[in-house]
C-alpha cells in the first residue's frame, strides 16, 4: 500500500541536514504508513518566504521549519487558518501530547494566551559566548564573564597577536534582543509584543545605545571585526583569528568536527554590571516546526507521529548532544545527564543553564513582533552603519526603531 | 510561348506613386523586346506586372489571349530572371532547375530529362551539383536562365539580368541570351537600363519615360528616327549634340537649311559631324579623348555653353586649343519642337536639306 | 519592407499566436497585475487586501532607503558601465592592432560571456572573502584591510568589479566588431593627414565608434540595473546596511522575503516604467543623435 | 602602414596580457579550490597550484547529493539547467521564426500592433516584475513543472528581431522566385527560409542556450521541488550557508560545473556565437 | 610637386603572395600617369608603397629625389584619393578639409583661405558645412579631392577614384579630374582598371600584368603599337581580334604578307577589318550588334572557332547568315611570337605589308 506522503521544509544545512533528513529516515523506516519527505529550503529567511509563497500558491508543505523570528507572522496566520497548531494536531490525530514534559523556557515563545502550544519545537538555541581556550591560556588571560572584563582580554588578545579577538553573529538576536533580556529589559511595549499589534519598539534606550557604542569602539581599536549578519564569521572564530565570539549554542557541532588546532569552550554571556547585578535569563532563538493548514487528515495523522517521534528523549538527547541546541523535553535533559554528557564535553550545558537561569520576566520571555523578519534586516542595516563608521549607535538605534515601528504599525494594518 | 499583350496597363504604389500609367503594348508570339529608360521609369513595375508579382492598379495583362490580372504568378506560366539570380542559394544547381517543376507535380524521370537538356544548352552540365555560391556571377545567371528554360513557359521575363556582371562577361552572356532566344524562339521580355544592351539584344526596343511609352521600334528606327530630345538623347553614346535653333551656334549648324516650323532645338550625333572648310560651326577644341579607334573632341563653340562633342577617327590629329570648322553630313540634323518633339519625320527634313539619305561612307556595306 | 508578401486572411496570425499568447499571458497579465496590487497591501498569506490608493508610492518615496537605492543603483551602473566599457575598449583596440593573434586574444577574451552571473559573484566572493580570499589577503599584504561585511563601499566596489569582470567581453566584442567595421583606407587617409595614432584614435576612431558606445551605454545599463540580481542574491543580498541594495533586488526583498507585496509591487510598476523609459530613448533619441 | 613603433607593439601585447590575466585569474582560482580538501581553504592563503582531491570532490559533487546542495547531486542539477536551457532555447527560436515571418511576409491589421507588443518586450527582464508573475504561474499551476520553468521565458523579442532583420535581408527576388515556382507561403517557409536561417538560427541557438543555462532567480521561485533544481541557482545554497561553514572547494567544484558547458559552447563555436551575439543585439 | 621614381620595386605580402616585382618606373615632374592592368595584378599594391601605406620589399621609391621608403604616409606629402573616399563621416565637408592641415599645424587664416580656394575650383561652397552623408557620390568624391588640393602635395594619388559611381558621373568626373590636372600642373598618379579611363586621362599609360610592368607609352602608342597580345587585348573594345597565324583563317587574313620570323599570332582591329571583294577572310555573319553609330558583326570564319568581330558603319546593310569577304586595312595587322610578344615594330611591318600607315577614312582629319 502506499505510504502516505508528509512533506518537510527545513533550512538545516550542512551537518545539522545530514541528522535532520536522519530522523525523517529513521521515522520512515520504523513504519510503513508514513513518508516524511524532509527537504532543505536554504536559510531561515529563505525557507519561511518559501513557505509562505508555496502557501499562497496552494503548493504549501505539511511542516515548515520557522525561526523565532517568524513567530508573530506565523500566527496572525494561525488566526486566518493557515497555520495547524501543534497542540490542535495532536488531539485531533489522538497521538500523546502533554506540554509539561517540555521545557517552560522553551515552548513559553510559542504558546498563545491561553498557553497552547502552536508550533513544535525542535531546534531551539540561546546566544552565548564561544571562545579560544587555547588562545586565553596563551595570553594569560581568564575568560571574561562582563562587558568591563570582554575589553580588557580582548585587548590582551590582540596585543598577543589575535587578529580581531571579538565578534558575534546574528547581531539583532545576541546584541539587542538578547542583551536587553539578559538585563531584563524591554524591547518593545506590549510585554514585548506579546500582549498586542499595537506594541512599539523601545530598543533605542540608554542601556543598549551604550552597548552599541561599546562594541563600535572595540571595532575602532582592532578589537572586534564584523563579519556578517548570520554565521558568516564563524571560519573566523574556526581559524583562530577571533576568540571570543557570541553566537547560537548550535555551532557546538560543527566546531567539535572543524576545530582541531585548538581547544575551544563556550561560556555564558557577558553582564554589564552598570545594568544589573546579576544576568536575568537569555531568550531562545532557533527554530519551530509548524504545520500549514490545506492537507488532508491521515498526512496529519502521520505529522502528529513524527512530531511524536521527535520529541522521544532518544532524538532530542542525541540532537542536542551532536548539535548544540538545547534539549526541548526534560526527559531528554534528564538523560543526558545519565550519559555523562555534561561531564564528558563540559561546557555544554551552558544553554540550557542560561535560558532556565531565573523565572522569564515580560522581558525575557522572548518576543513577539509582526514583520519582525523585516526588522531584523533594518536592525541588521543600522548595526552595519555603525560598525562602518557611518552612524553613531544613538542616530543608528534611533533610525531602526523608527523604521521598526513602521512596519509595525503596516503589520498593524494588515492583519486587523 | 504565347504572345503578350498590355492594354491601358497603369499601377498605382500605395503612397500614391504613379510608376506606370497607359501602357499598351502588343507583343508578337517568339517576338525579343526590350523594355529600356532611365531609372524608376516604371520599367520593372510593368514586368513584375506580366508576372504576376505585382497587382495591376489600371488595365488588363493577357498572355496568350487570356486575362491574367488575377492569377497567382505560379499560375501564368511565365519563368523570370532576375538581377541578383535569385537562385536558391541552399539547394544545388540541380535542385534549383528542379523546384518548380516539383512544385507542379512534374514526374521524376520527366524533371531529370529536362534538366539534362537545359543543361546541356547552358553548358552547366559539370555544375549540376554545386551550390550556387560555388559558382561565378555569369554561371549563376546561366543557372537562373537553365532554372526558367526547363518550365517551357510562354514567355521569358528578364529585369537587367546582366547588370551585376563585370564589362567583360556581360558582353559574353549577351551573346548568348541572343542565341538562346533564337534556340528558342520563345517569347522575351527584357528590363535594362544600358541602351547598348537594348540596341544589341532586341528585336523591337519600348523607350519609356516617366511610366509612360515614349517611342517603340526597332534599334536602329531609334537611333535614326527618334520621336523625342529624350530618344534622341537616351540611345547613343556620347549622346545626340543638341543645340538651341535660335542660338548663334545653332544657327551656324543648320546654315543653308530649313528648318520645320516650330523648330526650337537642333540635333546631331557626335559621329555625323565632320570638318568642313566653309560653312558650319567654328570652335576652339577642348578636351581631347583617345579611345584608340575613334576620338571624341570637346568643340567649344562661340555661343554655347556646352560643348559640342565630335567623334573622329582613332588617328585624327587634333590637338587642344586647335580651331576646327564642322558641319553635319547631310541629312543627319534634327528638329524637335519646344516641347521636344521630333517635328519632321527625318526623311523628309533629310531631302528638305537637299541630300540623299545619308550613304555609307565608311565600313562599306556588304554587296 | 518587402516588396512582395504573402495573402491569407488566417495565416499570419496563427503564426503570431504563439509568441501573442506568451507575451499576453507572461509579460503582460503580470505587468497589469503589479499596477493593481500597487494599491492594495497585503498580508503575507494572501488573507486580506485593503485598498490604499497611492499609500504605497508614496511611502517609497518617503523612505530614505528606498531613496538610497536609487543611488545605490546609480553608482552601481555607472561603477559597472565605466568600468566594463573602458576595460573593453582598451582590449579592442589593443586586439584589432595585432592582426594575425586577435582570434588567439579573441579567444582568451571572450569566455566569460558565459558565465553567469551568479556564478561571476560567488567566484569573486571567494576571492575577496576578507578571512580566506587570495585578493583580500593580498590586499591586506599591501596594508589594505578589506572588509566587505562591514565596509558598505568596498561591497559595493566588489560586486560593481564582479558584475563588471562578467561583462567586458560582451564590450568587447561590440567593440571589436565596431572597430574592424570602420573602414581601413578610413585610418590610411588620417595617417596621409598627418595624424599620429594617438590623435587618429581619439579624433577618427573614437568618434566613428559612437554608434556602438551609446548602444553599449544603453546595454551595460540595463545588464547593471536588472540582470545583476543573482549576482547580489547570491554575494551579499543587499548588504551590509543596504549598500548593496539595488532596484531590482529590492523587489525582490520586499516582495519574497519582507512579504510586502504592495510596496514591492509599487516598486516594479516604478522599474517598468524606468524601463520604458530607456527603451525609448534608445530608439528615439539615441538613435537619431548618434548617427555622427 | 609603415610604421616605427616597437614600443607601441609591446604596450599593445602588455594590456592585452593584463587583461587576460584578468579575466583569467577568478576561474582559475576557482578550478584550483575546487581540487583541494576543506582545510586548505579554511585560512589565507588558500594555493595557488591544483591539490589532488579533485578526482574525490567533482566525484561526491557529480554522483553523491550534497547536504549543502539541499542533497541533490550537482550531476542531477546539470541535467535539469539542460533540460531548462534546451528548451527555452528550442521554445524562443521556434516561436520567433513563425512570428517575425508572419511580420515580415505577410501584411494585416494591426501588424504593428503586434509588432510593438512584442517589442516593448525587449527590455522588460523578468526580475522587474517577479513577484506578479510568480503569482500568475501558480494561477496557471505551473510551479514544479519543467514547463513552469520554461513557458515563461520564451517569448523573445530578441530572437523575434534578430529573424526580422535576418529576413528583410533576404532579397525580394527570392521569394518571388519562389511565387513564381508556385511555392505557396508555407512552402515557401519550409523550402526556402527555414534551410536558409540555419546559420542564424545555429547563432541564436549558442546565445539563447547560454542565456537559458544561466537563470537564477526564475528557478528559484518556481522550484520549491529538489529534483527540479538547476545549477545555477543551487550554487547560491550552497555560498549562502549562513550557519555553517561554507564549503568552498565543493562550492568552487559546482561554479566550474556549472560554467562549463556554457564556456565549452562558446568556445568550441565562436565563430557562430560572435556572429549571433553582434547580430542578435543591434 | 616633384618627380617620383620607382626603382626596382617589389612587394612580398605575408603569406608569400608576390604582388609586385622589378618595377621601374620615372615619373616626371607635373606628369600624369595612370597604371592600369586587370584585377590582382598589383596596381594598389604599387600606388600604397609610394604613399607609405604598405612597406616595400625590395627597391626604393624617391619622391623628389629623396629615398621614403622608411618615411611615414604623413611626412611624405602626398595626398590620395580612395575609390570609398574615406571621407571622415563624423566631419563637415570643412572640417574634413582642414584635418590634415590642422594637423601639421597649419594657421587658422591660411587653413581658410586654402579651403576657401580648392571649395571654389571644385564648386563646393554650397557643401562645406554638410557631413559626407548629405552629399551625392560624386560630391563626395569631389570632397576627397579638395582634401588632396589644400594640402598642396607633392604628388596626388588616385586608387579607382570613379569605380563607385554610376557611368554618367564617370565621365564627368573623369573630366574634371583631367582639367584639374591641367589647372594644378601637379604629378598624378591613377590606379584605374578601366582602360577607357586610362585611355583618356592619361600622359602615359602603365599596364601592368601579374606584378610587373607590361608596356609604358601614351595611349595611343599602346593602341597602336601594343607590345604585346596581352596590351593588345586589354586595351580597346572590343579587343583586338587574335588568330593563330597558320590556321587557315590566318592565312586567309595575311593573305599577301610576309610575316615576321616566328610569328604565331595574328590581330587585327575590329575597325581595321573592310568588307574586300577579293583576297581575305571570309565567313559568315552571324550575331549582329546594331549600337547606332557603329554596327559589330560576329563574323564566323571557317577554320577558327571564335567569331572575328567587325566593326562597321552603323548604317551598314548586313544581314545575318550572309557571307562576307573581309581584309585588314594596310598596315593594321600585328604579329606576335609563342610567347605573345610583339614580333616587329608595326611600322616596320606595316611597310612590309607594302602601305603607308593607314590614313584615315571616316572622319577626317582636321587640317
Ligand atoms: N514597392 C513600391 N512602393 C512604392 N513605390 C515604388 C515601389 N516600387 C517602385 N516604386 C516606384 O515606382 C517607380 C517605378 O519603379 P520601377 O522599379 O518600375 O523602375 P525601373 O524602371 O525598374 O527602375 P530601375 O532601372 O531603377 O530598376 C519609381 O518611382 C519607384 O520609386
Ligand atoms: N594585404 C594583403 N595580403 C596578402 N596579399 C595581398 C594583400 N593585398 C593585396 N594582396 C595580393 O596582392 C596582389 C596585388 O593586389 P593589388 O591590390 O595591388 O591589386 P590591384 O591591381 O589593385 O587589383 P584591383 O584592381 O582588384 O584593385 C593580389 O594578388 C592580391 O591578392
Ligand atoms: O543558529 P540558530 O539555529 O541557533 O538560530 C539563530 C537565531 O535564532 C535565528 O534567529
Ligand atoms: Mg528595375
Ligand atoms: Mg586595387
Amino acid at each position: 500500500q502506499e505510504r502516505t506522503q508528509v512533506n518537510f521544509w527545513h533550512a538545516m544545512g550542512g551537518q545539522l541536514g545530514e541528522i535532520t533528513d536522519g530522523f525523517a529516515e529513521e521515522f520512515n523506516a520504523r513504519q510503513d504508513a508514513c513518508q516524511i519527505n524532509s527537504i532543505y529550503k536554504g536559510n531561515y529567511t529563505e525557507t519561511m518566504t518559501q513557505a509562505i509563497a508555496a502557501f499562497r500558491a496552494g503548493e504549501q508543505p505539511h511542516i515548515v521549519q520557522v525561526f523565532e523570528v517568524g513567530t508573530a507572522t506565523m500566527m496572525a496566520a494561525e488566526d486566518n487558518g493557515a497555520v495547524y497548531p501543534v497542540h490542535q494536531l495532536m488531539e485531533d490525530a489522538g497521538v500523546a501530547f502533554d506540554e509539561s514534559d517540555y521545557l517552560p523556557a522553551v515552548i513559553s515563545y510559542y504558546t498563545d494566551t491561553d498557553g497552547n502550544l502552536l508550533s513544535l519545537p525542535f531546534n531551539s538555541s540561546t546566544p552565548v559566548m564561544w571562545y579560544n581556550a587555547t588562545a586565553f591560556e596563551e595570553a594569560g588571560v581568564e575568560v571574561p564573564t562582563t562587558w568591563d572584563e570582554v575589553v580588557e582580554a580582548a585587548r590582551a588578545l590582540k596585543a598577543n597577536g589575535v587578529e580581531a579577538p571579538f565578534g558575534f553573529g546574528w547581531q539583532s538576536w545576541t546584541q539587542i534582543e538578547t542583551f536587553s533580556a539578559w538585563h531584563d529589559l524591554p524591547l518593545g511595549t506590549e510585554e514585548n509584543g506579546f500582549a498586542g499589534l499595537e506594541a512599539e519598539f523601545t530598543f533605542n534606550n540608554d542601556a543598549v545605545e551604550t552597548h552599541i557604542a561599546r562594541i563600535a569602539e572595540m571595532g575602532e581599536e582592532g578589537l572586534f571585526s564584523y563579519g556578517g549578519r548570520r554565521g558568516d564569521s564563524r571560519s573566523m572564530f574556526v581559524n583562530g583569528d577571533t576568540a571570543m565570539w557570541i553566537n547560537s549554542s548550535a555551532y557546538y557541532g560543527g566546531f567539535a568536527s572543524d576545530i582541531e588546532d585548538f581547544e575551544f569552550g563556550q561560556a555564558m554571556l557577558p553582564l554589564d554590571t552598570d545594568l544589573a547585578e546579576e544576568p536575568q535569563n537569555s531568550i531562545i532563538g532557533g527554530a519551530t516546526l509548524w504545520v500549514l493548514q490545506g492537507h488532508e487528515s491521515p498526512e496529519y495523522t502521520c505529522t502528529a507521529e513524527f512530531f511524536s517521534f521527535l520529541s522521544e528523549p532518544e532524538q532530542q538527547a542525541m540532537w542536542h548532544q551532536e548539535t548544540g541546541y538545547v534539549p526541548i523535553t526534560t526527559a531528554a535533559y534528564e538523560l543526558s545527564q545519565e550519559q555523562g554528557f555534561y561531564e564528558e564535553a563540559p561546557g555544554t550545558d551552558t544553554a540550557i543553564k542560561q535560558l532556565s537561569l531565573n523565572e522569564p520576566t515580560p522581558n525575557s520571555k522572548g518576543l513577539r513582533f509582526g514583520n519582525f523578519v523585516q526588522i531584523r534586516d533594518i536592525i541588521n542595516e543600522e548595526l552595519e552603519a555603525v560598525w562602518s563608521g557611518d552612524k553613531s549607535a544613538e542616530e543608528a538605534l534611533d533610525a531602526a526603531v523608527e523604521r521598526g515601528n513602521d512596519l509595525l504599525r503596516r503589520f498593524e494594518a494588515s492583519n486587523s | 510561348m504565347a504572345t503578350v499583350d498590355l492594354e491601358g496597363l497603369g499601377k498605382s504604389y500605395q503612397g500614391g506613386v504613379r510608376a506606370v500609367e497607359g501602357v499598351d503594348l502588343s507583343i508578337a508570339d517568339g517576338e525579343f523586346i526590350v523594355l529600356v529608360g532611365p531609372s524608376g521609369c516604371g520599367k520593372s513595375t510593368i514586368l513584375r506586372m506580366i508576372a504576376g508579382l505585382e497587382t495591376v492598379s489600371d488595365g488588363e495583362v493577357r498572355i496568350g489571349g487570356a486575362v491574367v490580372n488575377r492569377l497567382e504568378p505560379g499560375e501564368r506560366d511565365i519563368a523570370m530572371v532576375f538581377q541578383n539570380y535569385a537562385l536558391y542559394p541552399h539547394m544545388s544547381v540541380r535542385a534549383n532547375m528542379a523546384y518548380g517543376l516539383k512544385n507542379q507535380g512534374t514526374p521524376k524521370d520527366e524533371i531529370a530529362r529536362r534538366i539534362a537538356e537545359a543543361a546541356r544548352t547552358l553548358q552547366l552540365e559539370a555544375y549540376l551539383d554545386r551550390k550556387p555560391r560555388q559558382l561565378s556571377g555569369g554561371q549563376r545567371q546561366r543557372v537562373a536562365m537553365g532554372r526558367a528554360i526547363v518550365r517551357d513557359p510562354k514567355a521569358f521575363l528578364f529585369d537587367e539580368p546582366l547588370s551585376n556582371l563585370d564589362a567583360k562577361l556581360r558582353s559574353e552572356l549577351r551573346t548568348e541570351i541572343k542565341s538562346l532566344h533564337r534556340r528558342l524562339g520563345a517569347t522575351f521580355i527584357y528590363v535594362t537600363h544600358d541602351q547598348v544592351e537594348a540596341m544589341s539584344l532586341a528585336d523591337r526596343i519600348v523607350l519609356m519615360n516617366g511610366g509612360r511609352i515614349e517611342q517603340i521600334g526597332t534599334p536602329m528606327d531609334l537611333y535614326a528616327r527618334p520621336a523625342s530630345r529624350f530618344v534622341a538623347e537616351f540611345i547613343g553614346t556620347p549622346p545626340m549634340n543638341i543645340l538651341p535653333a535660335e542660338s548663334p551656334a545653332g544657327r551656324a549648324l543648320a546654315a543653308g537649311a530649313r528648318l520645320p516650323a516650330g523648330t526650337e532645338w537642333l540635333g546631331v550625333r557626335p559621329e555625323a559631324l565632320a570638318p568642313a572648310r566653309t560653312g558650319g560651326l567654328t570652335g576652339q577644341a577642348g578636351l581631347i579623348e583617345a579611345l584608340g579607334a575613334d576620338m571624341l573632341v570637346h568643340l567649344i563653340a562661340e555661343g554655347h555653353d556646352h560643348p559640342v562633342v565630335l567623334r573622329l577617327h582613332g588617328a585624327a590629329e587634333v590637338r587642344e586649343g586647335e580651331r576646327l570648322t564642322v558641319a553635319p553630313e547631310p541629312g543627319s540634323l534634327r528638329a524637335f519642337d519646344g516641347e521636344g518633339r521630333a517635328l519632321a519625320a527625318a526623311k523628309t527634313f533629310a531631302k528638305r536639306l537637299g541630300a540623299q539619305p545619308r550613304a555609307v561612307s565608311c565600313g562599306r556595306p556588304a554587296t | 519592407m518587402k516588396r512582395v508578401v504573402f495573402r491569407s486572411r488566417w495565416l499570419p496570425y496563427a503564426l503570431l499566436a504563439p509568441q501573442i499568447a506568451v507575451t499576453l499571458i507572461f509579460f503582460f497579465w503580470p505587468a497589469l497585475r503589479a499596477i493593481e496590487s500597487s494599491f492594495f497591501i497585503e498580508d503575507a498569506f494572501g488573507f486580506a487586501r485593503e485598498f490604499v490608493a497611492f499609500e504605497n508610492y508614496a511611502r517609497l518615496f518617503a523612505d530614505a532607503g528606498y531613496l538610497k537605492s536609487f543611488r545605490t543603483t546609480l553608482i552601481f551602473g555607472v561603477g559597472v558601465t565605466a568600468l566594463a566599457m573602458s576595460i573593453a575598449l582598451a582590449l579592442a583596440v589593443a586586439a584589432n592592432r595585432v592582426l594575425q593573434a586577435t582570434t588567439l586574444y579573441r579567444t582568451l577574451i571572450i569566455w566569460p560571456y558565459a558565465v553567469a552571473p551568479a556564478l561571476a559573484g560567488v567566484i569573486w566572493f571567494f576571492l575577496m572573502n576578507p578571512s580566506l580570499g587570495i585578493v583580500a589577503y593580498w590586499l591586506d599584504l599591501l596594508g589594505y584591510d578589506w572588509n566587505h561585511y562591514q565596509n558598505g563601499d568596498q561591497a559595493l566596489l566588489m560586486v560593481i568589479v564582479a558584475a563588471a569582470w562578467k561583462q567586458i567581453s560582451y564590450n568587447f566584442l561590440f567593440f571589436l566588431a565596431g572597430l574592424q567595421s570602420i573602414p581601413k583606407s578610413m585610418m590610411e587617409a588620417a595617417a596621409i593627414d598627418r595624424a599620429g595614432p594617438w590623435r587618429r584614435f581619439w579624433t577618427i576612431t573614437f568618434p566613428l565608434l559612437s554608434p556602438t558606445t551609446f548602444f553599449l551605454l544603453v546595454i551595460n545599463f540595463v545588464y547593471a540595473f536588472f540582470e545583476t540580481f543573482a549576482l547580489i542574491h547570491a554575494t551579499t543580498s543587499g548588504g551590509p546596511s543596504d549598500s548593496t541594495s539595488i532596484l531590482v533586488f529590492r523587489v525582490y526583498q520586499t516582495g519574497f522575503v519582507g512579504q510586502d507585496y504592495g510596496s514591492s509591487a509599487a516598486q516594479s510598476v516604478i522599474l517598468m516604467a524606468l524601463v520604458i523609459g530607456l527603451t525609448v530613448i534608445q530608439f528615439r533619441y539615441v538613435e537619431r543623435r548618434v548617427n555622427y | 602602414m609603415v610604421e616605427n613603433r616597437p614600443l607601441a607593439t609591446f604596450v599593445t601585447h602588455a594590456v592585452l596580457i593584463a587583461g587576460v590575466v584578468f579575466l583569467c585569474f577568478p576561474v582559475w582560482m576557482a578550478l584550483v579550490a575546487s581540487t583541494h580538501g576543506p582545510e586548505a581553504l579554511s585560512k589565507a592563503p588558500i594555493p595557488l597550484w591544483f591539490g589532488d582531491q579533485g578526482w574525490q570532490n567533482y566525484r561526491d559533487l557529480l554522483t553523491t547529493g550534497l547536504p549543502e546542495a539541499g542533497g541533490v547531486p550537482v550531476g542531477l542539477m546539470m541535467l535539469n539547467s539542460l533540460i531548462m536551457a534546451l528548451g527555452i532555447t528550442i521554445g524562443k527560436i521556434a516561436i520567433s521564426l513563425i512570428a517575425a515571418y508572419a511580420i515580415v511576409y505577410f501584411r494585416f491589421p494591426f501588424r504593428m500592433g503586434f509588432f510593438w507588443m512584442i517589442f516593448i518586450t525587449l527590455m522588460l527582464p523578468v526580475e522587474v516584475r517577479i513577484l506578479p508573475t510568480f503569482d500568475v504561474i501558480t494561477r496557471l499551476d505551473m510551479l514544479n513543472t519543467y514547463h513552469g520553468l520554461i513557458i515563461p521565458l520564451i517569448a523573445s523579442a530578441t530572437a523575434t528581431f534578430l529573424f526580422r532583420q535576418f529576413f528583410l535581408t533576404i532579397p525580394d527576388e527570392l521569394v518571388e522566385a519562389a511565387r513564381i515556382d508556385g511555392a505557396g507561403p508555407l512552402k515557401f517557409f519550409r523550402d526556402i527560409l527555414l534551410p536558409l536561417s540555419r546559420t542564424n538560427i545555429a547563432a541564436l541557438f549558442i546565445i539563447l542556450f547560454i542565456y537559458g543555462w544561466n537563470q537564477y532567480l526564475w528557478p528559484l521561485i518556481v522550484t520549491t521541488e529538489e529534483n527540479l533544481y538547476t545549477v545555477v541557482m543551487g550554487i547560491q545554497r550552497m555560498a549562502n550557508s549562513g550557519e555553517s561553514l561554507p564549503v568552498w572547494h565543493y562550492i568552487m567544484g559546482t561554479a566550474m560545473l556549472a560554467l562549463i558547458p556554457p564556456v565549452v559552447v562558446v568556445l568550441a563555436m565562436q565563430r557562430l556565437f560572435v556572429k549571433g551575439l553582434v547580430e542578435s543585439e543591434k
